[in-house]
């Protein structure tokens, strides 16, 4: 069993790094939902959220609602303070060297997008390389296909191996080509690969590409220091992270931020506007353009107490304590086939599997109708569908309050389909 | 157990397709994808003087388009185009007779798509 | 005094069209932050939420909290149902033709911006002409100017007149010169200006240029009817109407989001990825990429009902009332000048000012520490501070919960900032 | 009633600012604005043999920004360029001497800003 802590030590993990293991009872208690008797297996779909993060918002709802910045009175102060304080918690959360490295977005593909059109569009030129990867989510491909397409740049794609691990020499190859950008996944929602990002981007870096890396996984489960890693860009969403919906953070090193133009435009970010032209501020605020998702950034750094008061050490711990439990479980299930790495340390709680002769529509349907929760289909992975030659897959994902008990649900349902489909 | 959705006659003709395959020299093919979950049905019809003569249909995915696919069909044979136009999604429906539920309505809905936009250049809305 | 109800009879305003007057002490009622005491007169910056918002976005994250579209299970069903079902409501709202011309977006400037990006990047080429108004908020401002810069096309600006009205000769001598599109707002953030947008956009489009309106004060004030109208485009967002931050809309005509390429890419809006090309979906989902803001979406919805529980006559009736015990009391105060129109149907529930020998900041700052909260600054439209000459208003907002004893409270803030000052 | 943060000194430096104005032959001339409030300081420095010979300050703004300049620049007058390096947002919040709201830091530190991108080009974290 494989019991390994994050291979991303994280830098203010206050967790026992020894690994002390989450009382996952009383957490369970913080999430309201569970009372209602789900089984909840799809948090690489979307976590959910305490009530210490809910609260938190409420808070800012019932004693402190206005917006931040624009205004010069107590409660706009509050608001901004808190607001701004959460900054400075997402700088610490990924090690960040600066808060203004901090951007606040809609979420991963926003941040992902603003990447492409900011930076690519300014950067690119005609026959210029993007290298991307297949195991990639859309939000990680689509954005630069769109942005190839309008620079007439190249994009190549580094294929997986059978254990559903990057091709190292596929990638070596294409850095060979000198790509200008690199963009691949911490962690892949489908798979669960932990990419190695710390020696992928060195090495992306000796061939003089800038690397981005999409974290929407790999925040929540792993957590993630920008900084020992070295990356370009990260983007990650609160939503996956136990925060709410409607906002996510893009970190880009402050040189990169201080040369791009600004993505969207309007108030907050420019400096002085005349009719005949603008000046903008500086990072991140040139990136946030109109008022921000006020709320929800409150509640995201609620989020980021609450993983940070567990500690990723342990989180860590019970993820993989849970992965090997069900893949050792699935394993046993004749007709059940698991794509991606086996449990270790380059495998997060996500497990994507087929079982012969069923649709995973239908298997996850008839999952729901015993209450258990999973995603399945292609998981907005359909390359990656293509290049394991499946229609889709069923996707069961873990996080911090999932127990034990909710892969055993998950087993008898697995059961059941293939009774009825027997 | 007996399952509300997956009838008897359900999984037969998942497992069973009538009129699973493609027709060489069709005069209507028309091929849909659900982007959701990336299923595909695809249509191949041969008509004579405006009925429909001969209809075969392609493509992979879960029990309930694959099985509504294979129901529509059936009923398609010999029937005029300007007949076969008026089937609407109440009718695939009462035809498949499970509950369906809303998830999992496109998929029972993408062959009538396939029908509609082949044949009539109907766009759906997507809803 | 006018009492006049809203230029734009809603459609499905629910509220007596007579005006029967708001139960305002009921309605603080539902605003749990008028316990701290506060003076609120800034709900043209964002506006208060009241409890049922904030109870239905806890009900979602309490009991249905899943992503939507993507997964089919019961939770995500029901998610999806609340999310598509606020879709509907906003088209009946604004009495869109179809729910497909309703795109969420994070709020008025990501709207506005999406428009600028795709619409405008496909259609516009150098030397084309875009007119806008010295009236703008920097949302409906900079974005046009980026734009113009990226395209070399024009961009010509609608003077106002000494009451803060559009200069209507100018107008129409721009739309002789054949624009494209012509971008202006419902009602001015600063000036309370209710911009006549049917006549407007008559006028725009036989001249053969696009519309777009920046309804971010127009929606939550006076409500609009997109059809009437006959708008292209209208843009708002759910802080500034009693729903949550971090969502808003974009209206646009189905032939025109038909033929618009998408904005940012991602999961969600896609129909077929392949690693050689992405095929989209029908609008509104090509607009939507990424996970949407879920419980903001649904919260928005809440904001809506709310205030069609209301109506909009008896809210504007309201509003008005205070404008205009508002302005008269100001226009007593030595040294108060108040820009914009006096009130009356072209007049929204917003007074800016300045008071002469005190800094707008100056002048908040005090207010503030009577617990009043006003706006001061250039409100997000420099230009119009240039236009006026002044460095910054005072400006004090109206909205449906707003009482008059607040503006009592703003009346002897001001004679103690002059007294301090004198 | 007293005002905690409009002191007398403070409006009088508002009302009645010193050096106040241009100076034509200036070594060093800087202007900034507050993106927030579009309030704008400037500030023209004569300096000799490393020290600052004269100095003036123009702009537009609120009180506490105005006086704030106001007092910077007595301070600065005859003090090495050197020395006026190390002066500090601290120094500057001590000097005004009054109680300052968050949201009004940025207009009591405009002046020192204006001096120190000016002067040394220093551009400060935008916070
Ligand atoms: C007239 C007007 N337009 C646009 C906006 C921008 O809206 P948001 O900041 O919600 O994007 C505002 C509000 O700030 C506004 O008052
Ligand atoms: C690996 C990965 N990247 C990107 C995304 C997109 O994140 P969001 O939908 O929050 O923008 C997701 C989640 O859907 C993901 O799992």
């Amino acid at each position: 069993m494989s019991m390994s802590t994050s291979i991303y030590e994280h830098p203010t993990g206050s967790g026992d790094p020894a690994g002390a293991p989450l009382d996952v009872t009383a957490i369970r208690r913080d999430f309201p939902i569970f009372e209602t008797g789900v089984a909840y297996l799809d948090s690489a779909n979307t976590s959910q959220r305490p009530n210490q993060v809910v609260q938190k918002m409420e808070e800012y709802y019932r004693q402190y609602n206005a917006n931040v910045e624009r205004a010069a009175y107590k409660l706009s102060e509050q608001a901004t303070a808190e607001f701004e304080a959460v900054r400075e918690k997402v700088r610490v959360f990924i090690n960040a060297r600066s808060k203004n490295e901090i951007v606040y977005t809609s979420g991963t593909t926003a941040g992902l997008n603003l990447v492409a059109y900011s930076w690519g569009r300014t950067n690119l030129k005609a026959g210029d390389l993007i290298v991307c990867t297949v195991m990639e989510h859309h939000s990680n491909l689509v954005p630069w296909q769109l942005l190839a397409q309008e620079k007439q740049a190249r994009l190549e794609f580094v294929d997986i191996d059978e254990q559903g691990r990057l091709r190292r020499d596929q990638f070596d190859a294409l850095l060979r080509q000198e790509p200008r950008l690199v963009a691949f996944t911490h962690v892949s929602n489908t798979l669960g690969t932990v990419n190695p990002v710390k020696e992928l981007t060195a090495e992306a870096h000796a061939a003089g590409a800038l690397v981005v890396v999409d974290g929407a996984q790999g925040a929540p489960h792993l957590g993630f220091d920008v900084q020992a890693a070295d990356v370009d860009f990260y983007a990650f969403s609160s939503h996956k992270m136990c925060g709410p919906t409607g906002v996510g953070v893009l970190y880009g090193k402050r040189a990169l931020l201080d040369a791009m133009p600004p993505f969207l435009a309007g108030g907050e970010m420019i400096s002085a506007v005349r009719l005949e032209g603008t000046t903008f501020r500086e990072p991140p605020h040139k990136f946030e353009a109109g008022t921000q998702a006020i709320a929800e950034v409150i509640g995201l750094g609620a989020a980021i107490d609450y993983l940070q008061g567990l500690g990723y050490p342990a989180m860590r711990a019970h993820e993989d304590a849970l992965t090997d439990y069900a893949y050792e479980s699935l394993s046993e299930l004749d007709g059940v086939r698991i794509f991606g790495p086996p449990p270790g340390p380059d495998k997060a709680g996500v497990l994507s599997f087929d079982v012969a002769g069923i649709h995973p529509h239908d298997v996850s349907t008839i999952l729901d109708r015993t209450g258990v929760c999973v995603r399945s289909g292609h998981n907005c992975t359909q390359p990656l569908m293509h290049r394991l030659d499946v229609a889709g897959t069923v996707r069961a994902s873990f996080f911090l309050y999932t127990e034990r008990a909710e892969i055993d649900r998950l087993l008898a349902g697995l059961k059941e389909a293939q009774r009825i489909f027997a | 157990m007996a399952d509300q959705m997956y009838r008897e006659y359900i999984l037969d003709h998942y497992k069973n397709p009538r009129n699973f395959g493609r027709l060489e020299d069709a005069d209507i093919s028309h091929e849909e994808n659900n982007p959701l979950c990336g299923d595909v049905v695809g249509m191949d019809i041969k008509t004579r003087d405006g009925v429909i003569d001969d209809v075969r249909f392609h493509g992979r995915g879960c029990a309930i388009s694959q099985a509504s696919a294979s129901l529509l069909t059936e009923r398609l044979k010999g029937m005029s185009l300007e007949d076969a136009r008026e089937i609407g999604k109440q009718d695939v429906l009462e035809e498949l007779g499970i509950e369906i539920s809303p998830a999992r309505l496109k998929c029972a809905l993408l062959a009538l798509k396939v029908l509609k936009v082949g044949a009539y250049g109907l766009s759906q809305e997507d809803e």
